[in-house]
């Protein structure tokens, strides 16, 4: 059978990230001729269920799906399924009910190596807080996985605090960031979960105006954020493949439709970008 | 509250609109828009589609009853979206965690929200704190409690014949939850129309210093609505746990001003006494079409967002404008 | 003939299909007083409100002081120097006196508001009232009687070339009337033109120069002379021949059914009442404004808190607390401000008649049939003129309060509290509740009527119990009680 | 609508607390709060930490003095937040993408978010919308439009002035930012006290009927209110915008929340007509004090929510129950 027409259902298209595969997706399918209807959950589970029946009742023939919470993330799999519409998870999965196919960054390996160099930078010790993604989201969980592994080969280094986001925002990060700078002063290092919430810290850094230098570390290579890593706002992202995700996601919903299988889970891998390297990932994004 | 006399027949109703009290501008506004839609696009108008469309309404449905007491009675409550997400999780704690009968944990969730209703109803008829700032500070409140309770994380996978409650089309049509709501709908137009207490609400609503010297209990009928409201807040979080088959306490973020946008767009009016549960409904269907229809239309989630607001406007404007004339 | 300054020539007003003012001609003189009298709902405030710019008339045309006038806001009005008392008060409590009496129209020195002048030009208007609060005071809290000197002291801070004053006195008691009617007189002596509306005609023939009568929106009459019989006059308003005002009274049971002992406010509005109320008697309470008479009944209602002192029933005493419980034991109120405590003006008549009954319909289903049912053995046992189905609001302010009346009937209480029951109440309707209240003695209900008008509390009691400052005065029996006794005792 | 008389001398206070009137209650809750976080915590009693709670509630108390104005006149406000956002994207957009210099995109987006005032205020007048829906209304669009201007990206780096704006802190003290709110509290509050207009926003608020039928212009000042509260919302948009460096249409989600209490806990009646800007300030300070004590004491973030809830009851409360007893 033959694809024409797409659903892409968005967890939250505020966030670049989000917004970077949205738009990949639109162009690799305007190319192969392809009709992409695309919903935003605004980061709410149930909002994203009923869209989905609603992208179902258009007769899509593959489903694109970005789960918006953690939690609901087995249900539109299971509608879809019941339509017989194919399901490519990008970014996010669920235990309970994966979709035909997954699609993300390797985000334990990525965010161990960016935990590796703020703490190397640092200087191998000192105090550490954490600002989480969304909690429970496969991203969240992964990352939070490679970065404690880095943390426990620094036995120099101390989590003082954790703080965990819901919309992986800007104003979120600068409002944890600010609260956690309240109660810890003395903090050297600083894991944002993703760009926007690095940029939110590192403005309330700014703000607070500390004594010593703190690093920061990112992750997503957001379009915004890599302009402020070449300008020094924070110190190092992973950079994902959102274009390269995008594209294979239409890609696999044509595969998938036209009766070819498919690996159960893709993993990319994401680049570790500092001010040394940034400019060719603003010039042309992977 | 909400219960039925079982030797109480209701009459028969004069007016076959009767049910809409004052809602006949909505109404109205509701068939132009499902006309619209049934010929901009090919997928509205189908049985699979309505059907849909009720599922999409069951958790904003069953708040909205509540919220039809509460408005009608002169309040607001803004705690009802984390009343939802407290249900929810003392819900799936008590399942999950702590291993009871899922019977067993629904009731404890409902309980817990009647809770919150009482207080919210205690601080407002005993401390004279304004129904806004009590529901406000419940809202931060139960969110909080929320939270605490799983530090934060979610909770997936019930039993399997809960989530179909909200899957199994019975006689492939209704599924349990959408019969549910239907039920809460039915009861509580017949208890506000019919029962004396759901008079006194109208009454309380109309002018509470008339209602007191009337002989009328104006703090026990308050207490009573803003319990009302809470345990169907509570039901609701129940109805979206088994629609997503997991329990998480950021759920009903923001789902306090949608309800009220959908009592008041169905004609009860912000000041109490006027309005009912058939507007609504219909208030109710008029979010739920138009967030539908706007999907199916392929219209941009950010252009949704606009239009949305405009209809909003429209339907209450327009209702106003019309009752101003007549 | 001098010229008048205003001149009123067709004035129709409609509110959709109902017309309620017909092609009326009205002239004002300069240093006139004219009474403008007719039924409740004869449209007496409404011709008022398109004079001060707050209505606009369907038809007709007005000109004012020798040019057309037609008023686009009340602001123009008031520029103009024609002014209105509204019928019903227009405080804003939470402000102080003072920013009331000069609302929209604050004195400004260097572009802020001069808030000492501003205090000193109230008291100095409040004076002319014999009012002496200071105007710096919040307006909530202050009694009726004293809001509407300040309404009064509102109007006469504007230097009004025109004045209309709807029914100013229907909250005023003896003494704040004469205070009013001084400044009246002297207005008029200064060449300011005024319109008088009233329901009282003892008021009409001390103050007025002129009678001009409207019925059903017409004008149907004038009367060139103040000393016209009242009779006369009150036949021309209701368009048919009135007998008598007061039915007789009936002979009190000897049995004590009401009786409060050593009764005090709990806000000392009233302090150590004692007196006793037999079935069938209906006893009067007298007394200057802001004696503590509403205070009084409202605590025997159970509407208000007591602070020391018992109330019985039969010779027991109350325990049951709030209106509930009053109710439960058969003490009902008719409330002073029947807007505000009596009726949800917004709902429909039959369910104003429901909310106090609905522990009396036999069960807790409330079926269109059984409430139309209830609804019209109400209206028809007390003459309402108006549907079940109607709202409140519809009706005349007599027609109100009679609603107010047939919902606690249903009730067969035993004793009926009634305060102020025929304040804004024109003379034809007023006989009617006259009717009801008698008719209640006749069954043997214990009844308690509270009145600022004097002619009325003398007219229907039996016996009258005279409150001054919150004390117990005296009680008067029918015979010893007249004008003269009764004010004795008010202003001891 | 905040301009003053150049000319005009405030008259004498008699009375040192007169810019309270009425909220002392609140204000003694916040003495209290201050005295208990400075016994709990080492590091709240610092001239750093003070300067810290200014910077933060900047944003709140502008917002807050519009809202202010709002709910004086007996109205509600639900669109501040999205206003906010408009604001910036506007801001940013015509600063960085269309690239023309940031005064002009300052003036352009206060003129947008005056506009949203207009219109609400016109909605309510004219349309007879309650304001409640207007507002809401004006919620979605205003979002939707923000998120339309950059297709819901974030816009960085402005000059480095601008964000200087916010940071530093002029004679070691005052922050440029801090100082505009300030200056705002303090025009308002003359205007509100002294000013034949602001005397006009309480007769409004008391009873509209009565200001009518007093002469004043009710829909001008209701219109004029509102685009004030949008305008100060846009003002707050571009405090943040130089506090953030950068701009997103996110920004300000529920804002409208916390500002409705900001204003309710300063003792400022949610039926209108009393209350005032001094209050205000004082629950703006409250909520910056609790958040920031809160974090001192580092508080778990979920229970910072239930602390705050039942903060928010006790101010209120506590004064309610005061001005009964009283
Ligand atoms: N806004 C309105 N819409 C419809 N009818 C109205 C309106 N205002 C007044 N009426 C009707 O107009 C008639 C005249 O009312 P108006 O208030 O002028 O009477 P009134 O002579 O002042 O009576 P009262 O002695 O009770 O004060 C009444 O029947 C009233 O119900
Ligand atoms: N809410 C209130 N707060 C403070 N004082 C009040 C309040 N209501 C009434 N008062 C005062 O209590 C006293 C008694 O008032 P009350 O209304 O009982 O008098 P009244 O004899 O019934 O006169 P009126 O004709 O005004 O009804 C008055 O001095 C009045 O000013
Ligand atoms: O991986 C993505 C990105 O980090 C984004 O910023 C937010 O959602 C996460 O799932
Ligand atoms: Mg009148
Ligand atoms: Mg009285």
């Amino acid at each position: 059978a033959e694809v024409k027409k797409i659903g892409l259902a968005v967890a939250n298209l505020q966030a670049n990230f989000f917004n970077q595969i949205k738009q990949a997706v639109e162009a690799e399918a305007k190319t192969r001729g392809i009709q992409v209807v695309t919903v935003d959950a605004k980061g709410d589970g149930p909002t994203q269920v009923n869209q989905i029946q609603d992208l179902l009742t258009q007769n899509i023939d593959a489903l694109i799906y970005i789960p918006a919470g953690a939690a609901a993330a087995t249900v539109p799999v299971k509608l879809a399924k019941a339509a017989k519409v194919p399901v490519i998870n990008v970014d996010r999965n669920a235990d309970g009910a994966p979709g035909d196919t997954f699609l993300a960054t390797d985000s334990v390996a990525s965010a161990k190596a960016v935990c590796d160099y703020i703490i190397k930078q640092a200087g191998g010790s000192g105090n550490m807080v954490i600002i989480h993604g969304q909690k429970g989201t496969t991203p969240e969980v992964d990352r939070t996985k490679g970065c404690m592994e880095s943390v426990k080969a620094n036995p120099g280094v101390k989590v003082v605090a954790e703080q965990w986001s819901n919309m992986w925002s800007q104003d979120e990060g600068f409002q944890i960031m600010q609260n956690m700078l309240q109660a810890n002063p003395d903090v050297k290092i600083v894991f944002a979960q993703a760009d926007g919430l690095a940029l939110g810290a590192a403005q309330a850094i700014k703000v607070a105006n500390p004594s010593g230098k703190i690093f920061v570390g990112g992750f997503d290579g957001d379009t915004a954020a890599l302009e402020a890593l070449k300008n020094g706002v924070f110190d190092v992202t992973a950079t994902q493949q959102t274009q390269k995700m995008g594209r294979t996601a239409v890609e696999m919903a044509v595969k998938i439709v036209g009766g070819e299988k498919v690996p159960p889970v893709q993993l990319m891998d994401a680049t570790l970008t500092t001010k040394d390297n940034v400019a060719g990932f603003i010039a042309n994004h992977p | 509250m909400v219960a039925v006399d079982e030797n109480g027949a209701a009459p028969k109703a004069r007016n076959p609109l009767v049910f809409l009290s004052g809602a006949t501008g909505p109404l109205l506004g509701l068939i132009l828009l499902c006309l619209f839609l049934t010929f901009a696009s090919d997928n509205f108008l189908s049985l699979r589609n309505g059907l849909n469309i009720l599922d999409q309404i069951t958790v904003l449905g069953i708040m909205a009853v509540g919220m039809t007491f509460v408005i009608l009675l002169g309040g607001i409550d803004l705690s009802v979206g984390s009343v939802l997400a407290l249900s929810m999780m003392v819900m799936g704690w008590t399942a999950n965690v702590a291993g009871l009968p899922m019977g067993l944990a629904i009731a404890l969730a409902l309980v817990v929200s009647a809770l919150c209703g009482l207080v919210v109803g205690i601080l407002i008829t005993g401390f004279r704190v304004p129904a806004f700032i009590a529901t406000l500070a419940m809202m931060s409140v139960a969110r909080g409690l929320a939270n605490m309770i799983t530090d934060g994380q979610q909770i997936v996978g019930f039993p399997d014949w809960f989530m179909m409650l909200a899957i199994d089309r019975h006689f492939g049509v209704l599924t349990a939850t959408v019969l549910l709501m239907l039920v809460v709908l039915f009861i509580s137009w017949i208890f506000l129309r019919y029962r004396a207490e759901g008079r006194t609400i109208y009454a309380v609503g109309g002018n509470a210093e008339v209602a007191r010297l009337a002989g009328i209990n104006v703090s026990l009928v308050t207490i009573g609505v803003y319990v009302a409201c809470a345990v169907l807040a509570g039901l609701a979080g129940i109805v979206l746990a088994a629609r997503l088959d997991s329990v998480q306490p950021s759920s009903g973020l923001g789902y306090e001003l949608d309800t009220i946008a959908a009592v008041v767009i169905g004609g009860t009016s912000l000041s109490g006494g006027a309005g009912g549960i058939g507007g609504t409904l219909i208030g109710v269907l008029i979010i739920g079409v138009l967030r539908n229809g706007l999907n199916l239309l392929n219209v941009s989630p950010f252009l949704q967002q606009v239009i949305i607001g405009v209809v909003i406007v429209l339907a209450v404007g327009a209702e106003t404008l019309r009752r101003k004339r007549a | 003939m001098r010229e008048p300054i205003l001149s009123l020539r067709g004035i129709s007003k409609s509110y959709g299909p109902v017309q309620v003012l017909k092609n009326v001609d009205l002239d004002i003189h300069a240093g006139e007083v004219v009474a403008l009298l007719g039924e409740n709902g004869a449209g007496k405030s409404t011709l008022s409100g398109i004079i001060a710019g707050s209505r606009t008339p369907s038809e007709g045309s007005m000109t004012w002081i020798g040019a057309p006038y037609t008023p686009a806001s009340p602001r123009e009005a008031i520029d103009k120097g024609l002014v209105l008392i509204h019928q019903e008060l227009k405080l804003l409590p939470e402000l102080s006196i003072a920013e009331n009496v000069f609302i929209g129209r604050w004195p400004m020195k260097n572009g802020v508001v001069d808030r000492h002048e501003m205090v000193r030009r109230a008291e100095e208007q409040l004076k002319r009232l014999n009012l002496h609060i200071p105007a710096t005071r919040k307006v909530a809290g202050l009694s009726t009687a004293n809001q509407q000197l300040i309404e009064i002291a509102k109007a006469l801070a504007l230097n009004a070339k025109l004045l209309i004053l709807d029914e100013p006195t229907a909250a005023l008691g003896g003494a704040e009337t004469e205070a009013l009617f001084e400044q009246v007189r002297k207005l008029r002596a200064e060449g300011v033109g005024i319109i008088y509306i009233s329901h009282r005609m003892e008021e009409i023939r001390q103050i007025t120069d002129r009678i001009v009568v409207l019925r059903d929106g017409e004008r149907v009459c004038e009367f060139a002379d103040s000393a016209t019989p009242v009779r006369t006059i009150v036949e021309s308003m209701v368009g048919r021949s009135l007998e008598r005002m007061f039915p007789a009274l009936p002979e009190p049971k000897d049995k004590v059914v009401l009786e409060v002992e050593n009764l005090t406010g709990a806000n000392n509005a009233f302090r150590k009442v004692s007196f006793k109320v037999n079935a069938g008697e209906i006893l009067g309470i007298a007394g200057l404004v802001g004696a503590g008479r509403t205070e009084l009944v409202r605590a025997i209602a159970g509407a208000d808190a007591i602070a020391e002192g018992r109330v019985l029933l039969d010779g027991k005493p109350l325990l049951a607390k709030g209106p509930a419980g009053a109710i439960a034991e058969g003490i009902v109120m008719v409330p002073e401000d029947r807007k505000l405590q009596g009726l949800v003006v917004a709902h429909e008549i039959g369910e104003n008649l429901i909310y106090a009954n609905l522990d009396k319909l036999g069960s807790r289903w409330l079926t269109p049939g059984a409430k139309r049912k209830f609804a019209k053995a109400a209206i028809q046992k007390f003459g309402v003129k108006g549907k079940a189905e109607q709202p409140a609001s519809d009706l005349s302010g007599g027609n109100q309060q009679k609603v107010v009346i047939a919902k606690w009937l249903a009730r067969n209480p035993r004793v009926v509290v009634l305060d102020e029951p025929t304040r804004g109440i024109d003379v034809g309707a007023r006989a009617g509740i006259y009717d009801i209240i008698v008719g209640l003695a006749r069954e043997g209900v214990a009844v308690i009527v509270v009145s600022s008008d004097l002619e009325e509390v003398l007219g229907v009691s039996n016996r009258i119990l005279v409150l001054a400052q919150g004390n117990q005065a005296g009680i008067l029996s029918r015979e010893e009680a007249n004008d003269v006794s009764v004010m004795e005792l008010a202003t001891i």
